[in-house]
């Protein structure tokens, strides 16, 4: 979908402003929203990507939302989704509730060296090999598309020509199983923003499904 | 840290009322216990963070074989260091040159490459940040404190599909004669986004 | 400014639902903020237009307000850019006061008769005539740019190609004083959102700076 | 309507009391008067609004001379009813054939032509019509309960810029015998913003 999430090139969110010798979480609810996302995804009862159920957030309540915020949407959202809760439970245990939440006595070693293997999976560089029909210096214009589900193709390079600098390998793309070439494009500034962009380039990773 | 051991100075918020209602119902009945949320809190506060990209770097500094590994399978060659993991599977790492430096954004969500760089911090995940990163790069550059002479390429990746992008930045000059062990320390989280050059 | 007002093509805002018999203002205070609107700029208090003061909103602020909570925005900004109010004396007020305004004994016949005049005031459908660069059936390009400023060209056009179906005439870009062609172009829905679209066309009005 | 005099079921809302706060305000520093107010309240409460419009349409169905020069000048036609003014200095007229429907949207703000139809219905000005009305035109006009016969072509009219659209609707099936002021109230708002065919 071509939804809220998608702000590349959008103006009036203001400056970017870092904060010097910041936390890695800034309250201990944002750990614990973290790890129940993992935790939750290591037990089975998350099916899925985090991403489609941020992306279909009321687009008011995203921007409302800070990032962490957003993941525990994300998180409410699957667990009602599996059924493993309901939303009126929830509500009930907010109005009613502690917000220090409550600790098990068990202890789960296998689930937990689990986690530590989910954290620490090897992965590769490029996907799987899979035919690709263009090859790096090609030039490739990025379709035009409306797509209402999940997908990795920002507005702002619809139409745009681009030189492949990269045929990465396949991966399927959100939401299907089977392998896809991914080719990174690189588009000159003023290809994307117009003759009085800043210089330079930009690249990004797009399935093949997205180009032409 | 310890489950909601933090002190709430104001009023618990609603997301963090529903967080914790989340957990107790997940602990209550069976399906998850703390130890495993704790786990995870734990290795994002104490064990994976920068330092992790930062040793990568200073390999590469010191070791040309290792560099070369390191630009051709970036997932490779990092878990050569013993680092890898969720969103770090598919590692590609972007070599500064004087002529060019890179930075990374992710525009739709904020993709970033934990198991070198631990979580993001807040202005990466800024809208701010991810808006204006890939139309006017030198300009966010300057607000973070970081003015590119204007013979520099400026080369901006929005990372949008599987793989996460880390750069690898100049060896600082004049810092030859140092050993990796004391490169290390030079390396900041912002080299390796490519916010400082 | 590509900003968050720019909606056009997104998906995630939901069905748009019709409520039979719907009344002009739903509260009190909607109407109130449209007489003010235009009373004030009958009685000069605020120069300039309504749309770049509600463009520049805070954008989750501008998702979570209504139409009418955009335009008190926008009345405030504009009075306090004038500094005919401060938003301390309107804070102050609004903490301790009444929500049922003052009333003046005073009346204005001479401004409520211009305040009928502005609303009565008569045009024309085309602007003043203007030399132009394209003509009717010209196959025209919208150009790629990224405006900070106030703008009508919005995104969702930007480097796709229509055809001049009308030479308006002239009228200033705005925040300029000189006039400029604009062009009703008609764009193929397919051009716009990919093969995959609704049959059928879509057409706008821009200016020429935006065309190619 | 007299200011402020609506009943108040809830707690007034933040905006409601900056609004009443700025209003009296203005009205204490003699800045404004409070009849100016009201005189803008009562204009579009009770005498613009898509009456107009049904006039200007009915004249266009009986009157092939006037239907001409409404699609030739549709603020001048327009003003020899009477009416015009603000957000109706530059109507243009869709003419509606049984080939071509056209519809209405405004998806940067809300324009609307005013001394036509008044001031725009909610969903007019919601984001999901904003959005959505330029990208699947036929999705939301069924949405709204019209149905278009597939071998009519829809246009749409994103109005961008300073010229404001009215629909001119088809005459309906079987009115043939109807006199000019009874054809008034078959014409309504979303005849002529082009939700309803």
């Amino acid at each position: 979908m071509d939804g809220i999430h998608d702000m590349g090139g959008m103006h009036g969110f203001g400056a970017v402003v870092a904060q010097p010798g910041e936390p890695v979480f800034h309250e201990p609810w944002e750990g614990r929203v973290v790890g129940l996302m993992v935790a939750a995804g290591a037990a089975g009862l998350i099916p899925g990507s985090l991403r489609p159920r941020i992306e279909s957030m009321d687009p008011a309540a995203y921007l409302a939302a800070s990032y962490y915020g957003r993941w525990a949407h994300a998180l409410e959202a699957g667990l009602v989704a599996t059924g493993t809760l309901t939303v009126d439970e929830i509500d009930t245990r907010v109005a009613g509730g502690d917000p220090v939440p409550t600790r098990s006595s068990a202890t789960s070693p296998a689930l937990v060296a689990a986690i530590g293997g989910f954290l620490d999976a090897p992965g590769a560089t490029s996907g799987v090999p899979v035919a690709a029909a263009f090859a790096v210096g090609d030039r490739v214009t990025v379709r035009r598309m409306a797509p209402e589900g999940h997908h990795r193709c920002p507005r702002y390079v619809r139409g745009v020509a681009g030189t492949v600098t990269r045929v990465a390998g396949g991966w399927p793309h959100p939401g299907e199983h089977e392998p896809e070439a991914i080719y990174t494009v690189r588009f000159a500034m003023a290809d994307l923003w117009g003759a009085d962009a800043e210089p330079g380039s930009l690249a990004l990773d797009l399935w093949e499904r997205y180009l032409a | 840290m310890t489950a909601g051991g933090g002190h709430h100075p104001a009023e618990p918020t609603e997301v963090e009322r529903r967080v914790a209602a989340i957990e107790s119902l997940l602990v209550e009945k069976g399906l998850i216990t703390s130890d495993m949320v704790d786990a995870v809190v734990e290795t994002y506060e104490h064990d994976v963070g920068p330092l992790n990209g930062a040793r990568v770097v200073a390999r590469a500094w010191v070791d040309d074989a290792y560099r070369a590994r390191l630009l051709a399978d970036g997932t490779a060659a990092v878990g050569e260091l013993g680092f890898g993991g969720a969103e770090g599977e598919h590692l590609a790492v972007l070599e500064n040159t004087p002529a060019v430096h890179n930075v990374v954004v992710c525009t739709l969500c904020s993709c970033y490459p934990w198991p070198v760089l631990g979580l993001p911090p807040r202005w990466y995940k800024s809208f701010a940040y991810r808006s204006r990163m890939v139309r006017e790069p030198r300009a966010v550059l300057a607000e973070l404190g970081t003015v590119l002479p204007g013979d520099v390429e400026v080369a901006v990746w929005d990372s949008s599909a599987e793989v996460r992008y880390l750069v690898l930045p100049l060896r600082p000059a004049g810092s030859e004669g140092l050993a990796e062990d004391e490169l290390v320390p030079l390396v900041t989280r912002d080299h390796m986004i490519g916010v400082a050059r």
